[in-house]
Formats: structure tokens, C-alpha cells, sequence
């Protein structure tokens, strides 16, 4: 399965897409697995799987303390094969990974892994086309998904160029700034979107923030997907036992939606 | 000018791996950069202010007792009779007057014991510019005179409370800040590393250290030196010694990594020496990292060193072979700190003492006469808490007087 | 040169009030300084060390921001970036070489805070002599770190348990210690006071800064300064200052006492403002004293300006109204060193900060354009801890950055 | 009653004289008083009354404790001259004092109100006769006594200088060092008699660090008085209480003056 039959069905639908984050390995092994068949439960199309990491320079406070808290019981990267084989099949899986766990793995074999564990593909938030030729060739060769990043401050020819690299969908960043909920969606996305369609006609997901369906449906109207991350995350950072964190879980990914259906 | 590529890679080394959102501000940063180099009047003004602000150029001086005990002729370059005490200054300088030629108005800056974070204040109140710097939770607590500093140079302290809450944390919240206010902010790092440009553009402004010390060792004793050493944390005092010398294939160039409680113990900061290739803060280096990539923890007496990466311009200058890196560890620094505070009157920065005990090792193996010159990147004053407590100096009378 | 007559005297100040038992060694020492002053091979030794050794000589510096808010033209002479971090380091090396030539192979010396302490053992380690300082054993306690520096550096530190164990009792102990050693040892005393010739031969030594800073301010502005501003605790730097400057009639010398918690308290070291006409520690000077001639105890939140006497030239000066002496409270210091930093990026020494601001409270009363020399005497690095403390800077984080 | 007087005494007796130091005030003022009549009573022929000073550069610890504490105990300059006036007219009283406090005292009016309460003259320990012009004045106008030191680094000249300026006797500081009981009097002490003696006829006082009846002998066969300080302040340092120190001081004054009756 890949990011592109996910979004054939949302666009027949005549809707965007729906993607849940979480790290794997939170709030354990065994619940991460469990709150991805939540979220696919309850409406999520596409699930991004973190993968923790001791640095990680473009999250906000809600997901490092995830990742650190994953990390600290022990998490170990080959682990997201084993998520990812027991998660796959229903929709896409892709996991969003700092460069250097990729590398340190070997690229090639962790494409190859990642492939052989049912999953779509990788986001990549620290790496540019520019430095990713070793990537490129990999995802080629294990037919995986490649989604980098576009920014507000990216230039034409920079968002051309990285589009150009792309396969499954792109990912606009839409604020200027690390992950996590804020209370209004960014007021420069639509523009980001509206810059990025002029170069691709792939699906473009849009991230930061979102908190609520009514968020998820402001996104949904020129976004193809909308991301969700940190809100997911809190559903467990902020509640008194996991149980109560997959129930939250369970409410806010009906609520993003419903939103999206809108 | 050994210069990276296009793309900011010596070799397989540095690059960029950051997000997108940074990528046209390094891109304008290094066009800046650039045009700045070019400019006279950009130059000229960098070098007035080194001269009559930062106390620059910073003598060579010829340690004469040392060299007696050494066997051979050792030279310091005495980087720690700069302003603010270290080799640091260049660099804030340098990044400070960039950033005013870009027309912005703050600078923010990562710090593990607080040196680079008062050197950036400093920079800061000089020009007038706000000032943000970020410093790990730990950091705060063990450092709070190095925090008063900072703060009565008018800069705000931001603890971070994120990760191992040190160094390469606080680097990684200023990497995450910076996104965020780029369009009026630059980001002031504090040594060659980075993405590209920055450890182009810090090396840029700290070689003046060799470019002085290759000029001033010719004038002085008409040849080049034998051997170069400096210690290296981020490396930023090391290029900057380095750089000059890279073309004269004679001289050798040693770069001298924390050893912390000794490298068998697997306690220590030495990167180069027992880290693999990786990822780290922007650039591809050596980095101190576990089986799956995550980044380890560091250990050495001196904050300065104590961090798991390195410059990449050090990482493709040790495996070219250009230049050797050897770990000295915190027992041998702190004797070399003792030995030249007995035999010269000069208490150096215990990051400065990692270089000349390397220095010291290689002597013994070099023939008599031999001519080794020593970055001596700072000055002791900010380590005698350190100092009192590894010798055990209490303050109580060794013995009383009537 | 403005000496003092062939008795050692300043008008009525200065003279010999010392045990008979040192007048041979003081004449000794009168006629080794006169010959070595004589003598172009060591002059130009002197000079040398101080040129490559020391980082003389120091540079002048126009402050431009703080000018700006004062209204006058404010110029320091920057003695805090020399080797050790003061103007401190001129006299040890003289003295030191001194000794050298009178073949005597130690020195001791009295400290209060530690600076001159440490200044003597820097000297002593580089000339290879040993080393005795003397150190009131409240001191001690107090600034442990300089302690340490001095043992690091090779000297034995002896605390002094008598008197108010401070630095007048330091003083005290020198003078007692060194009548016992005369024969091979050299009392190498930190400031301009002392018995003759102790208090020419220590502005010999200093005069530098003043003979450096009249050239440097000849060749950057065309003319004289219009007022030279220094600190007076001993008053070493401030006649190192004001020396070069006595026969330029039109440049008008202010010295600059610790007022402590505030003149009118009685809490202070404003000794030539408050102090009578007497002797002590060898000199005929002002000093604090009750009704019988006891020497009463000085408060000042600078360590290097809290002594109860002054060198006799600065009372001579005073009496004939050549220079003009104030008092600076530690509320009005601490707000010109905080002034400092923020505008300039310098953090002086407490000491300085009496000179400089006295120097920021004179200009509200000159002409626009007027040109005020400061002797920026050291560097505030160990004064951080007493920042911390006046003006609340904890370790604490001022805001939690996540 | 001058120090001549005693002097004529003791060379009349073929001996030395034996000089007894106590800081004025010490152990208190009535006691210093008790204790200067404990010393005549038991054989001394001259008394030095201590002026307690604040910065004492030539006293070794035990004078210095002494002077503190009677400055502790509220002493005030004026003070010495009651006890002059107390214990004068059996023996000459001499005080011997650092110069400030006469200075500030003022000289005139501290000769002529000492002369006026029976006192002898001063020891000035940190006055050289160089810096004594108001001094050798004022002594001269009321009578007094001028003792200066001599020390075994004083130059001939400064000998013939310093000697000339005396009136009563000449102090000879017999070790480089600090007053303080010692255990071995000074092997330079003799050659320093000697010296001076070429240069002058007044009686040679030699001090610092008696503190027995053998040693006051030893000086005593070849200086004309033996000036005893820091032992006499350790009879009351040292002891439970006063009157312990008053018991110990009689015993040690009377062996010291069989020492130079030997
Ligand atoms: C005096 C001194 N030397 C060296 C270093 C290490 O930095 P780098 O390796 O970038 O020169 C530091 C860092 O704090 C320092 O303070
Ligand atoms: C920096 C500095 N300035 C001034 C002084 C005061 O001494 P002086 O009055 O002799 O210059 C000291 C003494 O410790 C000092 O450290």
C-alpha cells in the first residue's frame, strides 16, 4: 500500500486526507500498535510513524518528550519494522525519521526492511533532495514513498525542485517553526499550498497544529492532507493512565474526521 | 582557500541536514558571507574592531622554561589575552558585523558552560544587537556565574529543559528558534559545525589565529613550525589555527580530543578518535552515537570540549590524513595546565591545556630542537572551580601564619 | 620626573616609618631601582616582557555608545586586557626583574582580595623565584579561588590570623616576615604606598599606562584629554595614569575612593576625603583613623579598593590640589559597570568601575565634545560573584524555555 | 627620673639592667599597673610601657594579642599617662610606641603631658631618627628621654647617626626578626654591641627574645641592660587567670634579675 491509494479514495470522496503521527514505541511497544488501529478505527487514512530520536530539531515539546520517553523504555529502530508489520495493510504507513537513524541503519537495508515490513515510505524532515541521492535510489529500488518538506520560505525554483523529488505526496510545513498545537491554524499555508500546486499535481499534506475537527476541516478545504501529530501525542502526555489515553485517542481522531468529511 | 563545494561537503563531510524552513537563510547567510569577504570596507572594519576592541593580533610567545622541561621549542599562541579571554571573540565579531550587514537585529546562540553565550552577549551589547541564548537546564545551574554574565551584558538566558539538558540541546532548541524567527534573527553558533555555511564561515573568522601565528613564527624565528596542535571540542580554535598551515605540507597538524576519564572507559568526548560517521546538528561528521544512531552522551573535564560532534572541515581533514587527532584525557590536561601555570605564570583554559599535553606527548618523540606551536585558545579564570576541585586546593591554610 | 626629595618625601607625605632593621634594605632597593632605571639593558628586557609576555602595551579605546549617552568623548585605557587581567601586572614584572638583579631568589608579598597575590605568583613562576603571600585568613575563606590560583601557580599562601585578618594586617605580616629574610628576599608590595622608596619605585613601574595612553591619545585625537579619571585604592593604577599627565597643566587628574555604603555612613575607604594626616604601614599619608591614631577598618564592595591608607604622591597631590579626589559609593559603581556592559561589552573589575564612574558623574558637568580618559584597571571576571550577589542574578532561570 | 639614673645604678653595681616591657591597659588597665609594681618589686630597673597599636609591624604574636586586647578592652592613648603616673618615681618609665599615636597625640603635647606624669622618654620602634625632627624637638623641651633602635643591618653611618640622636640609652635589636620569646639568643646580638659601642658611651639596651634568667646573664656580660617583652605577656597569655599570670610574673622577674645579677 502507498501514500497514492490512500489519496485516490479521499479524492473520490471529493475530501482531504487524514494523517495521524505518533512515535512508535509510545506510549509503549505494544500500545503504539494498539492506538494506530485506533486512529485507522476512527477515520485516520494514512499513519505517520515517528521514529525517536535523541535530537530531534523539528519537533516542539510535546513530541521530544514523546520520543524520549519511547527512547528511555528502551526503544530500538528496528522495532518500527515490527509496528509497521502489525499495523500494515489497512492504510498507508510511512514514517517520519531523522536522517541519521536511516543512516546509521544503512539506507538500503532499511528501505529494504521497511518495504518487507508492509510500509509505504519515509518523510523525511531533516533531509533535502539535494543531500538525498543515496535515498532516492533506495526508495526507487524498494518502491517506497519519498515525502519531503516544502516551507513558507522555500523559493520557487527550491520548491520545484524538491516536488520534483517527491513521490506519494509533498508535506508543507505551514508555519515557520517546530511541531505542536497552537491554538489558530497558520494564516501563510493556503498561500504555501497555492505556491506548491503551481509545481505538482501530487497530493499536498499540510502540518503543524492542527488540534480539532474545525481546525482539520479549515485545512481540509485546500489541503489534500491534513497531519496531526502533537494533539495525538497529548491524548497520552496528558492523561492519567494509557487507557484513558486510547479513549482520548479514540475522540479526537473521530473529531479531525468528521472534519475532514465536513 | 581549502573550501568546500558547491554544496558545503569537503569530502563525504558537512552538507546540510536541516528543515527546508532553514534552507534560504543558510542560502542567504552564505551569499552574505561571501559578498562580506569581498568587501574592503567589510574587512577593514572587522580588523579595526578586532584591533582596538578584541585586543587582536594576540601575541606569540616562546615558553621558554616549558620548552627547557619539553625538550623542544614551544610557541603559544596566546588566544587567551583576547578580549572575553578566548579565541571566542573572532567568531562573535566576525557573525556579529555579518548580521548587522544583513540588516538584522537579533542573534541567538547555543552555549554548554556559558563561554560562548557571554562571548555572543558581549558581541551583542557591542553592536547593539537583542541577544537569546540558549543554555541546557544543567548548564544553568552548574554555570550561574557564566548565566550573571550573560545577563548583565543585557542578554536573556532561555534554559532548556528538553534532552540530556546540556550542549547539544541547547543547540537543538536554538535550531528550532531559529525557524522560527529567522526573517529578523541570525543564528550566532558557536563553532565549526553546523550546515553549511556555517562551518565555512566560522573557520572564516577565526583564521586570523593562524594567519597571525604563521607570520609572527617566521618573523620571529624565520621558519615555519614543526608541529600545530589545538584542542579540539567543536573544533572552531583548531581550524583556526589550522587553516594557515594546510598548504605547508611540512608542517603537521594535531588536533587533540577529550579523553575525559580516560578513552578506554568509554567516558570521554573524543569524536574523531571513537565516534562513526553521522548526522549531527546540520552536518555529516564524526559523532559519538549508539548502535541505532542515537546520539551518546559526552564526558570531559572541560565544558568547552564536552560534545559529541565535530567540525566536518576536522572530519575530512582526518580521513584525508591531513591532520591526526589523539585523545588526551582529563588526568594528562590537568597536568599540563599545572605544569605551565609553574613554569610560565600562565593559567590557561582547561580546554587549552587538552592541546598543550598533547603537544607535551608528542614532544618526546620529536628530535631535540623541534619547533611546536600550541593554540592557547583561552584563559584558566572561568575554570578555578574545576581547577580547585581536581587538585583539591581547598581554601583552608595549607598552613598558618602568626 | 616629579620624584620625591632624596628622603622619600612628597611635601610632608611619604618618608620611612619602618624598623631601623630595613633601612639597609630599603637602600638597597632605592639604589638598585635608580642604577636598573639607568641601565638601557634593562629597560629594554623590561619592555619586552611586557610587550610579549604581558600584552602591553594595552589599548586605548574609544567608546562610542557609552559616549553617547554620557555627552563627552568617554576613552579607556583597556589595562584589563593584560596578562592576568589588570594593570597589576606591570609592577610584578618590574619588581620581579628587580629582584632578579639584585640576586635575591624569593618574594613575598600581601594581598587583600588576592589580585596582587596573584600577580606576584604569576611573576615568581615566570622568573623561576619562590614565593610567600600573605593573606588575612578572613581573606582566605573569602576568595578561595585566588587561593587556589596562587598554589597553582607554585606560591605558598599563608593566612594571617591577627588584627582584623584582613589586608592591613596582610601588610603587617609582609613587613614583619621580611625583616626576618631581607638578606635574599624582596618584599614586593602591590601598591604605591610603603616606606621610599616603595612608593616611586611601584609608579616607575606603572607609569606606563600613562606614558602609553598620552601618546595613543595624542595620535587618535591630535590633542590632550581634557580630565584623566582612575580609581585610588593604594592608588597604583591611578598614578600609573596621572603620572605622564602632571605637566600638562590644562588636563585635569580626578582620583576615585571606594564610598562604600555611602560617604555619610562612615562606611567606606574615601581615605584622602575622610582620612587625617597620619602614618602608616612605613609613610606619612592620609589614612582612616579614630581620635588616637587606630587605624579603623574600610568597607567598600570592591575588595582592591577597601585598604584604610593611601600612597603618599596621591596626598601630596591632594594637598596641593594638583589632583582632585571623590568619593564613589558602591551603588553609583555597580550601576557604571553594569553601564558598561550593556553598552560596550566590557565587564570591568569593581575597582574600575569607582574610576569610571566618577568619570560619568563628572561629565554631566563638562562641555559637550569634552575628551575624559578612564583607566579601565582590570577586568570584572573575578568580581562575578559579588555581581551576582548586588544585583540578584541567580542561577535561576529568568523564563523556562521548552 | 631618667634612664640614666637607673643606669648609674646598675654600672655602679658592676651588672646589666634588667628592662621590663608590658603593654599599658594589659591584662587591664588596673592591672597593668599591678603588674608594673610586680616587676620593680621584683628587680626590674627600667620599665617600657607598650602603647597598644592597632598595626604593630615589629611585635611578634604574643605582644600582638596583648595590644589587642587591650584595645579590645577600650584603652585609649591617654590612658598610658595614668599608668606612668602610678607606678613613677621608683624606677625609670619609658613607653614605647609605633609613631602614629604620638602623632596624632600630637608630639608637643604627648612630651609634655608624659613629662608631666613622671615618665622617663619613648622607644619609638618605627621612627628613625631621619623622620624625628618635631620629636628630638619636643624631647628636648620637656627632658625626655630618646631611645632609638640600632639592628644588625644598620651601616656604620647609620650607627654613628642614630646613636648621636639618642638620650638614655640605644636599643639594640639583636635578631632580624619580630619581638618574641626564642629559644637561643641571637649569636649577632654581641657583634652589634659591639659595633655601636665604638660610636657611642650611652648604655646599650639589647632585646627580643629573653625569656630566662640564663639568658638575661648571657646578655647581660656584654650589653648594658637586657629588655625582656614577649615572656613577661606570656606570663598572663598563657595562665587561668589574672592572678596566675601576676604569681607567674613575679617568679619569672625575679630569675630573670638574679640572670643579670649572676
Ligand atoms: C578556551 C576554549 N578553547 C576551546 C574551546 C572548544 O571549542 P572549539 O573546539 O570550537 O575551539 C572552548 C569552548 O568553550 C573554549 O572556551
Ligand atoms: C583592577 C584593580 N584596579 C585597582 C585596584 C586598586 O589598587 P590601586 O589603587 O593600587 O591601583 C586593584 C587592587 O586589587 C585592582 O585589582
Amino acid at each position: 500500500m502507498h501514500a497514492a491509494d490512500a489519496f485516490a479514495k479521499t479524492r473520490a470522496e471529493g475530501r482531504a486526507a487524514l494523517v495521524g503521527y505518533l512515535p512508535a514505541g509510545y506510549p509503549t511497544l505494544a500500545d503504539s500498535i494498539k492506538a494506530v488501529d485506533i486512529m485507522i478505527d476512527h477515520g485516520a487514512d494514512i499513519i505517520e510513524l515517528g521514529l525517536p530520536y535523541s535530537d530531534p530539531v523539528m519537533d516542539g515539546p510535546a513530541i521530544q518528550r514523546a520520543a524520549d520517553q519511547a527512547l528511555a523504555g528502551g526503544f530500538r529502530t528496528r522495532q518500527v519494522f515490527e509496528v509497521t508489520e502489525a499495523v500494515a495493510g489497512r492504510v498507508p504507513i510511512l514514517v517520519m525519521t531523522y536522517w541519521n537513524l536511516v543512516e546509521r541503519y544503512g539506507v538500503d537495508r532499511f528501505a529494504r526492511d521497511f518495504a518487507a515490513a508492509g510500509g509505504a515510505g519515509l518523510i523525511t524532515p531533516d533531509l533535502i533532495p539535494d543531500e538525498a541521492g543515496e535515498w532516492i535510489k533506495a526508495s526507487d529500488a524498494y518502491g517506497l514513498d519519498r515525502v519531503f518538506l516544502v516551507a513558507p520560505s522555500s523559493t520557487e525554483e527550491r520548491i520545484a525542485a524538491t516536488v520534483a523529488a517527491c513521490r506519494g505526496f509533498v508535506y508543507a510545513q505551514s508555519v515557520m517553526g517546530v511541531t505542536g498545537a497552537r491554538a489558530a491554524t497558520s494564516a501563510v499555508a493556503p498561500a504555501l499550498v497555492e505556491r506548491t500546486r503551481k509545481h505538482t499535481d501530487l497530493p499536498i499534506g499540510v502540518g503543524l497544529g492542527v488540534r480539532s475537527g474545525d481546525q482539520a476541516a479549515e485545512i481540509g478545504a485546500y489541503g489534500d492532507a491534513v497531519i496531526v501529530g502533537s494533539a495525538i501525542v497529548n491524548c497520552y502526555l496528558d492523561a492519567p493512565d494509557i487507557p484513558t489515553g486510547h479513549q482520548r485517542l479514540a475522540e479526537l481522531t473521530a473529531d479531525l474526521a468528521a472534519g475532514v468529511r465536513r | 582557500m581549502p573550501n568546500p563545494d558547491a554544496s558545503g561537503h569537503w569530502g563525504e563531510f558537512g552538507g546540510r541536514f536541516v528543515p527546508e524552513a532553514l534552507i534560504a537563510a543558510l542560502d542567504e547567510l552564505e551569499a552574505a558571507h561571501t559578498a562580506a569577504l569581498a568587501d574592503p570596507a567589510f574587512t577593514a572594519e572587522l580588523e579595526q574592531l578586532g584591533r582596538e576592541y578584541g585586543n587582536l593580533p594576540s601575541p606569540l610567545y616562546f615558553a621558554e622554561r616549558l620548552s627547557e622541561e619539553a625538550g623542544v621549542e614551544v610557541w603559544l599562541k596566546r588566544e587567551d589575552l583576547n578580549h572575553t579571554g578566548a579565541h571566542k571573540i573572532r567568531n562573535v565579531l566576525g557573525q556579529a558585523l555579518l548580521t548587522k550587514r544583513m540588516g538584522k537585529r537579533r542573534i541567538i546562540a547555543e552555549t554548554g558552560a556559558g563561554q560562548h553565550g557571554v562571548a555572543s552577549a558581549t558581541a551583542a551589547a557591542y553592536f547593539g544587537l537583542e541577544c537569546t541564548v540558549y543554555m541546557g537546564e544543567e548548564d544553568t545551574r552548574r554555570q550561574a556565574l557564566n548565566v550573571a554574565r550573560m545577563r548583565l551584558l543585557g542578554a536573556e538566558v532561555v534554559p532548556v529543559t528538553t534532552g540530556s539538558r546540556t550542549l547539544k540541546d541547547a543547540m537543538n532548541e536554538a535550531l528550532r528558534e531559529w525557524v522560527a524567527s529567522v526573517d529578523h534573527t541570525h543564528y550566532l553558533i558557536g563553532s565549526v559545525g553546523g550546515p553549511a555555511p556555517f562551518p565555512q564561515l566560522v573557520r572564516d573568522y577565526c583564521r586570523g589565529i593562524g594567519d597571525e601565528a604563521r607570520a609572527q613564527f617566521l618573523e620571529r624565528t624565520g621558519a615555519l613550525p614543526d608541529v600545530v596542535a589545538a584542542c579540539v571540542g567543536g573544533g572552531s580554535n583548531a581550524m583556526g589555527i589550522f587553516t594557515a598551515f594546510l598548504d605547508d605540507e611540512a608542517v603537521k597538524l594535531y588536533g587533540f580530543e577529550a579523553g575525559g576519564d580516560g578513552y578506554d572507559t568509554g567516558r570521554h568526548a573524543a569524536t574523531i578518535t571513537a565516534g562513526q560517521i553521522g548526522v549531527l546538528h546540520g552536518a555529516r561528521t564524526f559523532v559519538l552515537q549508539d548502535e541505532d544512531g542515537q546520539t551518546v552522551e559526552s564526558h570531559s573535564i572541560s565544558a568547552g570540549l564536552d560534545y559529541p560532534g565535530v567540525g566536518p572541515e576536522h572530519a575530512h581533514l582526518a580521513a584525508t590524513g591531513r591532520a591526526a587527532y589523539e585523545p588526551v584525557d582529563d588526568a594528562e590536561a590537568m597536568a599540563a595546565l599545572e605544569k605551565l601555570a609553574r613554569t610560565e605564570g600562565i593559567i590557561c583554559a582547561i580546554e587549552s591545556a587538552h592541546g598543550l599535553a598533547g603537544a607535551l606527548r608528542l614532544a618526546k618523540g620529536l628530535k631535540a630542537g623541534s619547533r611546536v606551536l600550541v593554540n592557547l585558545s583561552g584563559r584558566g579564570d572561568k575554570d578555578m572551580g574545576n581547577v580547585v576541585e581536581y587538585f583539591g586546593f581547598a581554601g583552608a591554610p595549607e598552613k598558618s601564619g602568626e
